[in-house]
């Protein structure tokens, strides 16, 4: 009896295609000879995009969804190529991956860690995929990422924020074209510090659990060390709804500046109850009282409606970059979709874009090859400007853009605009400071 | 010699005194009916006898021992079975397993576990219902589901549950309300055979005078709360009182 | 003191749609039986009713704008409602702005409608069942309305804001003598606070003193008897169902513009207001409304820094707190009758 | 045969087939044909098939025979895989030290919620456990992120100590699960000429797991003990009466689902070594209420089937896109196929939610019995026919 570790469909396709040549049934047991999970020997190689489909995140999901499609249609060659053009590594032809057309399969996470691995098992163990990304929060991201560690495919997370995901739980064959926490801080303080002055009082509500305590802690340090003061931190629970018990202090305590460490329907809700209270109209300490939003999603801006109006973040991405990038890909996703991409389906993009990149120069869909490739590879031309995938944590560095709810949006995806492009010197830290071990990379096999 | 002794025992529910001054002696071996017009406080004196009561004063005593503060359970394994007005049997499982049940609860007492043999390995069990099965006349309704039965059946095998457990009172609330004259023949019969042939006491409340006077030795007389006689069934029928305080409440 | 003023003041905002929801399910339970699990999906119809009115509001027509240009670099599309061009803007903006209290009048006939339907269609089925049947197929229907709301809706939240008019806060400190500002309440609030005592105050108004609710309320006391009075009770308890829809509906309406809808809004809400229909006592209506107050106010409380630095993590699970401590105290709720749904 | 009647234990037999088997079962169609979307012999949901059979089965134990419906039953499945991390993190990697651990644990929970929670019936006894259930929940989100790994989950590191074993691989790696060195993830592959089948360690220990569990629950269903909780769901107030505390019974009851809970949520560990909090969500305490109604409440193998049933729909009916609904209808006219697709659209890929709520309302409304009733009826209707075929009918003896 022959062990392999992961059931591997590619070999299964091609040796079913053998199989049928002959009379009578053979009976067989794959042979192990493949040397890394689901090696693709057909004339295909199959990705699986595990996105949430279900639960409250499911038009983020589909957002990324329609991006994956954009770059499978673009890496086989469809379209007008989108940001391959502008793309700096020039290893990729149009011709799908090292010469395999690109197929894919979907799953959906609905966003809950166990539902979201089980879906990726099923693209691993059932239909052969070579390699899972995409979800659209850090938990699903941290979860997927442990898995495929463990099975022997390589993970290219979609929107995780969490300073986790390439901090303490950082694996060998996971990487992150996302920001986190800490740069969202970095980023973000300095630009609040020439708004707002650096004698403020700030009052922080956080969603209570990992991403909320790490972007909290990040915001604070980064807007104390300018000589902020941190009045109170408040813990609020992931399902809180009416978030006005906790903002109807806020005035009391003396602080200027709310900021609301929250993602997804939490920040929508919190944002609009506090706007509601009319704490942006109040004037404390004599200054105009202001809120922060550290994690900006345009997706999420939107259910926030005109709530959003002046109010500072930072994103990973956003459509109006004029970079030549950024500018190819709003226009193959806009002409394709009618609309204008999220942040979400930036990263999920390029993420597929940087993979593929990565396997045609490494010459193999290994993940180990595939992992070297990746460690340590400079990029520009994707949205960010120059750009580092670090070989230490699997983070990549780059711009970091903090944003402000415009006052007139002339449409309802003109929500954000740009108020700094902050320089990738500004966000990089030294990788040990959030522990964890990256381990080595696993082939599977 | 009294199995079953109240004593001054007073029920109040807000505003209403249900029970007040009761006191009661059922001797053993004897058949007892307690008869009262309605809202006399039968069926809320029955309560506190079985412990789904507590009387507010007084004392309830059953060969010797206290049942107040008992659960159910506990005082039906004093000894004391109950029938209830409408039969109480389990609906849903077959007549052998509504046998089986207080053959289970007589031998093992109020809890054992037993999750892993099969009820059927049980041989005493098995054998000591089909016999009480046998013995109402139901050995040919063994596999039936119980709610499927007739009325009287149930009763019937309510009254057997209850004997299967061999207590030594038997409390019975209006055995035969809402029953046909037949049905009603048939439980009188039965309930004097069981009273014959078995080491048995039984308490009775009953509001056909009919049954009162077929079986009971003894009868007590409740009104508003309270007893208004105790007496032999010849002693009742001729009392003024006990006329009054019925053609009081039928005027 | 202030703090504990104001903690009050929005548990009283925050109890206001819990007692809504709570009454509803209260007259449902006490009237007809049944516990409804998608009494939470009502509430959620009812929020995406001020939504659709306020789409129908908003739909447009298209210029071409030569002068803009969209993400695209094209000549921008701009949209102009339709309703500002037949009305005049100020007035079609007007319309615009004010939907969400228009759809009050646009969601009661729909809500009655929907409740209706719902009663006759399904719920009459149930009567005779268990009540975990009924909590099942009831279960079963909200999963399938909202999914129908996603479906059309999307699963992101969509801003639906009150009238200008409403924006902005009350200073409650200013007025009763505290510091400015030490006491605020956004206006939007506190006319949801009265909105509720409104309809609350209309909902038991109409089964005190109208010939209708007596008999409704003769029903929920004794079904039975009623019946045999000759009166066709069951009529009215699906005029009641109607009624009930329609207070889910309208608390939802004028939910919107505290929280954006979003299609999971009624799950979120539903068992919590179990909590509060149970707390309050099952089949008692003043006690579901005390009990959301109550609640409410608990919750705020709860949500206190100074109270959560001392009990960690006791805002996460206050309600559940409450509602163990009640039952195994007193399950008969705070204001039930004794005997019902008790052992 | 086991101590078991011939009914129960040709039951047992078509269980042990059924899953020695399930490779070959639920890969009816060749690889690479069209249908073989339909295909669910890969090992994970092979394993969830199983697992969550078990959850159904010790969740029927209570909910079937005594009628009392927890809605809260997820958080022992919880508790039971938090358990079984922490073993792998602290003791080793062997799967058997954890599951039992992950029993336990969950029989310790359950002892204690069930004493509480048994002191009400009905719907009060359900929002209990929902509330206990909640609470749990939310703290292990959140201020129990040190011993639950909050949002993320509790994951394994490179640094657990593990004791009995080692900290790393040779390779560097996170060691995986096993059964005295058998891996559980290890699979072989059988290959009959287009069809593939896929044989694995961890399904194959899961399965010899859940057909225990169900045997023992067979012998659950036939004790005493068995028959005195359908006794307190009947009629609670006789029982009393006749001298049985029905209190304890309830009790055993609940803490034998809780521990049956546990043990699925050890496995489930021991297949992929992560505890997530929303694995305690109420609405994954709906979903075991959920697979047992639609299996069939109170029957034997009524669970096993509705457990098969939904991660069915969740894993492969989810997976149906557009694209593939005009594969299927491309025979039609254009229009019409376009038409059709529209139709169905709403109800799969990311519409089952939708196709799960109905399905299951429709099964409360018309089919009380779940899967196995409506299996009866067809059965019951194909006799009946017979029976008027050859013109031999008799009425049916009233059961």
């Amino acid at each position: 009896m022959s062990k392999t570790t992961m059931t591997r469909r590619g070999v299964l396709k091609s040796g079913a295609v053998a199989g049928a040549g002959v009379a009578l049934p053979t009976i067989f047991t794959a042979s192990s000879a493949a040397a890394y999970t689901n090696e693709p020997t057909g004339g295909s190689v199959t990705l699986g995009f595990n996105v949430p489909q279900t639960g409250p995140y499911a038009d983020e999901g589909a957002d990324e969804l329609r991006a994956y499609e954009l770059a499978v249609e673009h890496l086989n060659g469809g379209g007008d190529g989108g940001m391959m053009n502008t793309f700096s590594s020039k290893a990729l032809q149009g011709n799908g991956i090292l010469g395999k057309k690109v197929e894919f399969v979907t799953g959906d996470t609905q966003t809950k860690s166990d539902a979201a691995r089980a879906s990726a098992k099923s693209m691993i163990e059932k239909d052969g995929a070579v390699m899972i990304t995409g979800g659209s929060s850090s938990g699903v991201a941290v979860a997927v990422q442990a898995l495929c560690q463990e099975a022997g495919v390589i993970f290219m997370a979609g929107l995780t924020h969490s300073n986790d995901t390439t901090g303490k739980d950082k694996r060998a064959n996971g990487f992150r074209h996302f920001f986190n926490s800490y740069m969202s801080g970095a980023a973000l303080a300095p630009i609040l510090a020439n708004n707002y002055g650096t004698d403020r009082k700030a009052y922080h509500l956080t969603a209570d659990y990992n991403w909320g305590y790490t972007t909290e802690e990040a915001v604070r340090t980064s807007t104390e060390a300018l000589g902020w003061e941190t009045v109170a931190a408040v813990k609020t629970p992931l399902t809180q709804t009416d978030f006005s018990s906790y903002i109807a202090p806020v005035l009391q305590s003396g602080a200027d500046v709310l900021v609301l460490n929250h993602y997804g329907g939490n920040m929508v809700n919190s944002l609009t109850n506090a706007v509601q209270f009319g704490l942006r109209d109040k004037l404390v300490n004599n200054k105009n009282f202001e809120i922060v939003v550290p994690l900006y999603s345009r997706l999420m801006a939107k259910g926030a409606g005109a709530n959003v109006k002046g109010i500072y973040g930072s994103t990973n991405w956003h459509w109006s970059l004029q970079d030549e990038g950024s500018k190819a890909f709003v226009k193959s996703f806009g002409t394709k979709y009618g609309f204008p991409p999220s942040q979400a389906a930036h990263t999920c993009y390029v993420q597929a874009m940087l993979y593929a990149d990565a396997c045609e120069r490494a010459g193999t869909f290994n993940p180990c090859g595939v992992a070297e490739a990746l460690e340590g590879f400079e990029f520009d031309g994707m949205g960010n400007g120059k750009t580092l995938y670090r070989a230490e944590d699997h983070q990549c560095f780059k711009d970091v853009l903090v944003v402000r709810g415009k006052e007139n949006p002339t449409s309802e995806f003109d929500l954000l605009e740009i108020v700094e492009v902050t320089p990738t010197a500004q966000v990089t830290y030294d990788p040990a400071i959030f522990g964890g071990e990256l381990g080595t990379c696993n082939p599977g096999a | 010699m009294s199995i079953l002794e109240v004593k001054d025992v007073g029920k109040r529910f807000g505003g209403l005194q249900a029970l007040s001054d009761v006191n009661l002696s059922v001797k053993e071996n004897s058949v007892h009916a307690i008869i009262g017009p309605n809202g006399a406080g039968k069926s809320t004196l029955l309560n506190c006898l079985v412990g789904k009561l507590i009387p507010d004063t007084g004392s309830v005593m059953f060969d010797g021992q206290s049942v107040l503060g008992r659960s159910p359970y506990e005082i039906n394994q004093m000894g004391i079975s109950r029938v209830f007005q409408t039969p109480e049997i389990f609906g849903e499982l077959s007549v052998m397993e509504n046998m089986m049940i207080p053959c289970f609860a007589k031998r093992d007492g109020a809890f054992r576990m037993h999750a892993i043999e099969n009820m059927m390995d049980e041989k005493d069990i098995v054998e000591r219902a089909e016999h009480m099965l046998e013995e109402m006349n139901m050995a040919d309704k063994r596999d039936m589901h119980a709610a499927a039965m007739s009325r009287g059946d149930k009763r019937r095998l309510e009254i057997g549950m209850c004997l299967a457990q061999e207590p030594r009172l038997l409390l019975l609330d209006e055995p035969t309300a809402g029953m046909a004259r037949a049905d009603t023949n048939n439980t009188i019969d039965l309930l004097k055979q069981i009273s014959d042939e078995r080491d048995i006491t039984i308490a009775i409340i009953e509001h056909d005078m009919h049954v009162v006077f077929s079986l009971a030795n003894r009868i007590t007389v409740l009104a508003q709360g309270t007893p208004l006689v105790e007496d032999d069934p010849e002693n009742i029928r001729g009392n003024p009182k006990v006329r009054e305080a019925y053609l009081g409440e039928t005027a | 003191m202030d703090a504990i003023i104001l903690q009050i003041l929005n548990g009283l905002d925050k109890g206001s749609a819990y007692a809504l929801i709570a009454l509803g399910l209260t007259l449902i339970f006490g009237t007809l039986g049944v516990v409804n699990f998608a009494h939470g999906a009502l509430f959620m119809i009812g929020a995406f009713c001020a939504v659709t009115l306020s789409k129908i509001l908003n739909l447009s027509f298209e210029t071409i704008d030569p002068n803009k240009t969209d993400f695209l670099g094209n000549p921008l599309k701009v949209k102009t409602p339709y309703v500002e061009s037949w009305f005049g803007p100020e007035t079609g903006a007007a319309l615009i702005d004010w939907s969400v209290p228009l759809a009050i009048l646009f969601s009661i006939p729909i809500m009655l409608l929907v409740g209706v339907i719902m009663e006759r269609g399904l719920i009459k089925h149930f009567y005779k069942r268990e009540h975990a049947d009924q909590i099942l197929v009831t279960f079963g229907l909200a999963i399938v309305l909202q999914e129908i709301i996603k479906y059309y809706f999307g699963a992101n939240p969509i801003p639906t804001p009150a009238p200008d008019a409403f924006k902005g806060s009350f200073d409650f400190g200013a007025a009763i003598g505290f510091d400015p500002n030490t006491i605020i309440y956004p206006y939007w609030r506190l006319v949801y606070f009265m909105f509720s005592v409104v309809i609350i105050g209309g909902v038991f108004a109409f089964l005190q003193f109208t010939t209708f609710g007596m008999v409704v309320r003769a029903g929920m006391a004794d079904r039975e008897t009623v019946g045999l009075l000759g009166i066709d009770i069951d009529k009215r308890f699906t005029i009641m169902f109607g009624l009930a829809a329609a207070v889910a509906g309208l608390a939802g309406v004028m939910y919107t513009p505290i929280n954006s809808p979003n299609y999971h809004m009624g799950m979120d809400f539903l068992v919590l207001s179990f909590v509060v229909v149970v707390v309050g006592g099952m089949g008692s209506l003043p006690g579901a409304v005390l009990a959301g107050f109550l609640l409410g106010i608990l919750e705020s409380f709860a949500s206190m820094r100074e109270v959560i630095d001392l009990i960690p993590g006791i805002n996460q699970i206050i309600i559940y707190l409450v509602a163990i401590i009640i039952l195994l105290t007193r399950p008969r709720g705070l204001m039930g009758r004794k005997g019902v749904m008790e052992e | 045969m086991l101590g078991l009647n011939k009914k129960d234990t040709s039951l047992l037999l078509i269980v042990v087939v059924l899953t020695l088997f399930a490779p070959f079962i639920l890969n009816p169609f060749p690889e690479g044909s069209a249908m073989a979307q339909f295909n669910a012999g890969y090992p994970d949901l092979m394993q969830r098939f199983v697992i969550f059979g078990i959850f159904a089965i010790g969740f029927n134990i209570l909910f079937g025979l005594t009628g009392y419906l927890s809605f809260g039953h997820a958080a022992f499945l919880g508790i039971g895989s938090y358990g079984a991390v922490w073993m792998f993190k602290i003791l080793g990697m062997n799967v058997l030290p954890a599951i039992v651990l992950a029993v336990i644990v969950a029989g310790l929970f359950a002892v204690v919620i069930g004493y509480v929670s048994l002191r009400r019936s009905g719907i009060y006894f359900s929002i209990l456990t929902l509330a206990f259930a909640q609470m749990m929940f939310a703290l292990a989100y959140s201020v129990l992120t040190p011993i639950t790994g909050g949002e993320t989950g509790l994951q394994l590191t490179l640094n657990d100590p593990r004791i009995l074993g080692a900290s790393q691989t040779a390779g560097g790696n996170i060691p995986v699960p096993s059964l005295f060195g058998m891996e559980m993830r290890s699979s072989t592959d059988l290959e009959i000429a287009g069809w593939v089948f896929t044989f694995n360690v961890g399904y194959y220990f899961s399965a010899l797991i859940m057909i225990l569990a169900f045997y023992l629950s067979i012998r659950i269903f036939r004790s005493p003990f068995g028959m005195m909780l359908r006794a307190i769901k009947s009629n609670q107030n006789r029982l009393s009466y006749t001298g049985l505390n029905p209190r304890p019974y309830t009790l055993a009851a609940f803490v034998i689902s809780g521990m049956y809970a546990g043990l699925a949520g050890g496995l489930m560990a021991s297949m992929d070594p992560l505890a997530g909090a929303e694995r305690m969500q109420w609405t994954a305490s709906g979903e075991v209420v959920l697979m047992t109604i639609l299996g069939g409440t109170g029957t034997l193998i009524g669970p096993v089937l509705g457990a098969g049933f939904i991660k069915y729909f969740e894993n492969i009916f989810s997976k149906i896109n557009d694209n593939i609904l005009h594969q299927w209808f491309a025979f039609l006219p254009d229009g019409l196929e376009d038409f059709v697709v529209f139709i169905i659209h709403p109800f799969i890929g990311k519409g089952w939610h939708l196709t799960l709520g109905i399905l299951f309302m429709l099964v409360v409304i018309f089919l009380p019995g779940g899967l196995v009733e409506g299996g009866q009826r067809i059965r019951k209707a194909i006799k009946g026919k017979k029976a008027d075929d050859t013109e031999t009918a008799k009425t049916e003896p009233a059961e």
